[in-house]
């Protein structure tokens, strides 16, 4: 099926209402849609939790995807896990956890414990997941643009048929690099896929005040390549749009932007509890809770015929939690990464004024036990 | 922060008149509204410094106060909010660029570099940039990587900015009014940790802090500590703990990094014979390596003990580490030691 | 007239021929187009006689604008001199010359001497005019676009009806800085006109090697601003493109970009002499410099039936190199500037580290003395 | 330079076997072509590096031998360049990112700072970025503010990259091997007014040069002159002029800046007592702080003067002025005599 880019509204497959606008493609089996709905609700459910976590105090940040769900899972099974190369942003553990990396991971790098691949030196949300392609996450806005592009070029040079997917927020699109990256992505024609996951705000800053360009995926023009646009809210759209522009990059047809408009219903991150108060009306909070990308796709699991019960969900609920209390135990048992650990990585071999100050500390740390 | 040291810093001996006690951030707020009411020509903005008030608050209720066209948020774009405050005030304006955190000053390097820090220089003195770039820089706040840098040295060694961080309130809001009414531009890092936790009083009336000079914050005739900006609390209180041993301290909070108060500083050493100095920067090729250079070359036949530095570490900022990595008080005064019995 | 933006081809007045392709404006008498002639004569002329003075060793660098100058000159006509302000780059001499800065002062730069504005502390051709308006020039690429848009915000900000105009090549549009500065002018609907001398090679980079976007101007676009595309070697086109749309800026309609399309018919620079052996095609060089803009400004002349002679020719060439002559003469009888002045400017006061280093110098010249 | 300087930076004692007089600028082409040839996953880019063989031609004629795949121009955005550098590496290949000066880091400044050097901590040392940024730097060649900068004390304060910057042929293609082969991003500093002016041996055979130790360019017992990149020329020359006075300076060139090899330098110092420091960076918070630093911490008791240096001014590089600016012969003697004369 050719999508179309630069459609004036953003591309949809299911209504509101659960409705599908046009015939939806042969694997959306109501099997194939549960484990679709399983994977959003098992990130809705994990943001919930470990909010929890956070208001206890057993983690310093959080930052949620709640309302994001369709994107984020409707990106990741687009797709090829373990294959395709990630250049993601804080935001997304949801793709992290629908593309199989396990929540102990996706925890310890949380919580900062022994068991976290990063080993307990980036704060909350700046995951890693090697054996995914996930590439470390900076906090640097929009630098991870450029980097992705590197990753393609590597690609193809390679002759692989990998292809690199690049996310990011609306607000990242403002940054010098973003569109340095881009642009070398074009004249490079490399095999990446950057995604606008456009939630509307930026902590306070709102889409309206980013840029002065209706739409963000009519920015690829100024790169020749095409830009699509997808009802970030309606996981079928996202998972068509996003799996026939991945192939289209990796059939070597050059790069490409696709914005996936959704909404941002939680707060930033806990530094920013009073989005309502300050800078947004709880009116239209309300208004993109009620184009939940949850409901839409429980409505169309009913209309064809295959509701999603209320035990299903209590079970499925459960579920999450064991599994994520599991987690959150396990983590925890593993205990904080000791101090030195501070001390390596920094270079392949440390070098000598870094062995000097370990040893200081070493001393330090005798004398104090 | 000990009782004692949280005293000494409350209470600068420049202080006088009537007071109020504030903490930092609020000490910033005052500054920014005082500044916005006495010249127009000052604007402010940054991202989510509008209605939000920004990430820490500097600026909450500033745009219902003056209005939108003074206070305002922008793009997502630190090359943008530095290279429009260049080209303002180049048009006679005195803009205030807020970056959000100082970790991402990185965007926006080349502005400070090609421009705004060459401007004066490379017009022949025609035109000229007095802009001021304020960030919340440091430690302790558990921000990991991208939260705790502490990049002041990069700008030290960058010729045509001035560099300024306080640690009190009284220093914050009457630097940063200096800062607004200079001619240069001036990069104003605010310690984070401290925006709540340094409280001090504040003159009620409208008063100034000169860029380019030290505050005495404990005299004493033994050694010289010498910091700035977050450090100040911790080194005060090695300060008291090796008081308690019988051993006094000098200590110096340089405040202005560009210039910085060499004066100050070779006149307490020549006293004192010993220097040790506190920072929170990276050790290596960090600001301080300026001020132990300065001091050996004056004052080597006084110096009684090689000056030591106590720093950070040379590595992206950690984030569990996060209490290992910072100075500590008992860190700050084991240096002391080294230098007292050498 | 309204100006269309977007068109498909450049905007263009007058054929290469020399006719009008749509009826001349009124104000194009033979008396109007003589002026424009002869604003680029002068600066083709400038343009020769300094290459001269840079094989002699009177200067150490030198960047032409040798086939640009319809761009340079319509551009220039079109704003109000003194009024407005410039943010431009290396290779706008033309745009000085024609605003009215004394030749003097731009010849000072060149040569590092006593006259010039900014003290022989620039390389040549980063020019400063404080009486024009014209902020001193940063080699850095595109470094200028996000201070232009500040200068802009403060022209709305204090009220004035002045523009800003903000020029770049095509190289320069592949920077971040550019990104980031054109998108902020466009959210503050800044009084900002950038403008693109697409000469087509950035040193050695072609433009298609530069962004995989047909035109530079459908960058615009990205932005939520009008672009426009001009035929750069027209100056007719230019200035009546120019014109309207540094008025629908200063109207408060808010940025624009405009794409005059020219090429650069010399070297880069004297650093770059070999262009055609490394990286282009004679061929291609002729077939610009068939399109000659100040061939097509003569053609036009005679077309009108006031042709530009040869005796007018010759006195108009020997003018302005009595003019370049008297200007270099003028400026090296004045001298190299002190050694002291490299420690003046830093800061608005000199901080004492400068006094010192000054003084050690000072002291350095004696002992030489 | 002299003769005698020229000699003692051609051969180094450290050259053996057959050799060939080549310049510096031909040996980093040397070194590219020779990598390029022995590793697959090398490839060369960044403006004009291509067919026109980059402004300096250190790439000429690379792009004719290994195709347009391996060595290629890149769209005019140095952010573009090292982050495409940066994903590449993480991706398992070997790039080499050219910035056509080091004045125009800046707008890449982010990409090193947040991308580069903290790749390898950030993943817990699961994701490398093994990248070679080369970029001709320094003055001397009548470049003014933008074609003239000396940043390395940047790079060098900046925690997780390794900053190097040889001062002869032999040097410069031993160094760059070594940082093509080594696992770490490395920042290439290349003297540009040395691309010509220094000539020296290297070998016909494949070799390396270690990243993190100096080079000892002449022995002597009465000071050590330490030194890097663009100034050596002019360090020897004060060797040699107080040779003529009886005074034996020790010379060590650091080549390596991050990690430099204060083994070296301590050692040398400890035996003669004097260091004087010669660059051309500007002198405040410069990376030569750092080296001073470390040399009377841990040599207090043994120097007989201060530590003194010899840098660039504090300013935004002058264009006439270029000559006064730099670090003479005449500057570093003059420098030495105060040393001695202590
Ligand atoms: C270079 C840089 N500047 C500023 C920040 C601070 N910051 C963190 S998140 C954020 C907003 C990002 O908005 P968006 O890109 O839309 O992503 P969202 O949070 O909405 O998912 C900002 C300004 C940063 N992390 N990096
Ligand atoms: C940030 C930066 N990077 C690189 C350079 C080196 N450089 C000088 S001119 C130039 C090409 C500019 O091309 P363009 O913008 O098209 O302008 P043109 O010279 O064609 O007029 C380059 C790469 C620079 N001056 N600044
Ligand atoms: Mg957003
Ligand atoms: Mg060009």
């Amino acid at each position: 099926m050719k999508i179309q880019p630069f459609t004036a509204e953003p591309i949809r497959w299911v209504s509101e209402q659960g409705e599908p606008l046009q015939p939806l493609p042969e694997r959306y089996t109501p099997d194939f849609l549960r484990g679709l709905y399983r994977d959003m609700f098992r990130a809705r459910e994990f943001d919930r939790k470990l909010i929890t976590l956070l208001r206890q105090g057993r983690t310093s940040f959080y930052a949620q995807a709640h309302g994001m769900e369709a994107t984020q899972v409707g990106l990741a099974r687009a797709c090829r896990a373990g294959h395709d190369w990630w250049w993601l942003y804080y935001r997304d553990h949801p793709i992290m956890l629908t593309l199989g990396v396990p929540m102990l991971q996706l925890i310890s790098q949380i919580m900062g414990t022994s068991t976290d691949v990063c080993k307990g030196r980036q704060m909350p949300h700046h995951f890693s997941a090697p054996s995914h392609n996930v590439v470390s996450i900076s906090s640097s806005i929009a630098s991870q643009v450029p980097p992705a592009t590197g990753t393609a070029m590597a690609q193809k040079y390679l002759g692989t048929d990998e292809i690199t997917i690049c996310t990011f927020g609306d607000g990242a699109t403002s940054e010098g690099d973003w569109h340095a990256g881009i642009n070398m992505a074009a004249v490079k024609r490399a095999p990446v896929m950057f995604v606008c996951e456009n939630n509307q705000w930026a902590i306070s800053t709102g889409v309206a005040d980013q840029t002065a360009s209706e739409t963000i995926h009519i920015k690829a023009r100024a790169y020749g390549m095409p830009g699509y646009y997808v009802d970030g809210n309606d996981v079928v759209a996202v998972l068509e749009v996003m799996s026939a522009v991945a192939e289209r990059v990796r059939s070597g047809e050059g790069p490409a932007i696709v914005e996936a408009l959704t909404y941002r219903v939680g707060s930033h991150s806990n530094a920013d509890a009073d989005a309502e108060k300050h800078y947004r009306t709880r009116e239209e909070v309300e208004e993109w809770t009620s184009r939940d990308p949850l409901d839409r796709i429980e409505k169309l699991l009913a209309h064809l015929g295959s509701p999603v019960t209320a035990e299903e969900k209590e079970a499925l609920a459960q579920e999450v939690n064991a599994e994520v209390s599991a987690a959150i135990e396990e983590a925890a048992a593993s205990g904080t990464p000791s101090w030195d650990v501070m001390f390596h990585d920094i270079y392949a071999e440390q070098p000598p004024h870094l062995a000097e100050q370990e040893a200081y500390v070493r001393a330090e740390q005798e004398v104090g036990a | 922060m000990s009782l004692i040291a949280e005293e000494q810093m409350a209470r600068s001996p420049e202080v006088s008149g009537e007071t109020r006690t504030i903490n930092l951030i609020t000490a910033v707020t005052e500054a920014l509204d005082e500044e916005l009411t006495r010249d127009e020509r000052v604007v402010v903005f940054g991202e989510d410094v509008g209605p939000r008030g920004g990430v820490f608050m500097a600026t909450a209720g500033l745009t219902a106060k003056h209005g939108e066209h003074r206070v305002f948020n922008t793009p997502l774009s630190e090359a943008a909010i530095v290279g429009a405050a260049v080209g303002m005030a180049v048009r006679g304006m005195r803009p205030v660029a807020e970056i959000q955190f100082a970790d991402y000053m990185g965007p926006a390097f080349d502005q400070i570099l090609s421009q705004a820090a060459k401007m004066r220089y490379r017009s022949g003195g025609n035109d000229t940039a007095p802009l001021v770039i304020r960030t919340p820089s440091g430690g302790g706040v558990k921000g990991g990587h991208h939260h705790s840098q502490s990049p002041e040295s990069y700008y030290v060694h960058m010729a045509g900015v001035q560099v300024v961080m306080p640690s009190t309130p009284y220093d914050a809001k009457g630097l940063l009014k200096s800062a607004l009414r200079g001619e240069d531009p001036v990069i104003f890092f605010e310690p984070k940790r401290l925006y709540r936790a340094a409280k001090g009083e504040v003159p009620v009336q409208d008063y100034t802090v000169p860029i380019g000079k030290a505050a005495l914050r404990r005299e004493g005739s033994d050694l010289t500590l010498i910091g700035y900006g977050g450090v100040m609390p911790d080194v005060l209180d090695a300060a008291q703990a090796l008081a308690a041993e019988g051993v006094q301290a000098e200590v110096l909070d340089l405040r202005s990094l560009m210039p910085w108060d060499k004066e100050a500083v070779l006149s307490s050493v020549a006293k004192t014979g010993r220097a040790v100095l506190v920072s929170e920067a990276p050790r290596t090729a960090n600001f301080m390596g300026e001020v132990a250079y300065s001091i050996q070359e004056a004052l080597f036949d006084s110096l009684l003990a090689p000056v030591l530095q106590v720093a950070g570490f040379d590595m992206p900022y950690p984030y569990v580490q996060d209490k290992i990595y910072l100075p500590s008080g008992n860190r700050i005064a084991a240096a002391c030691v080294r230098a007292l019995n050498y």
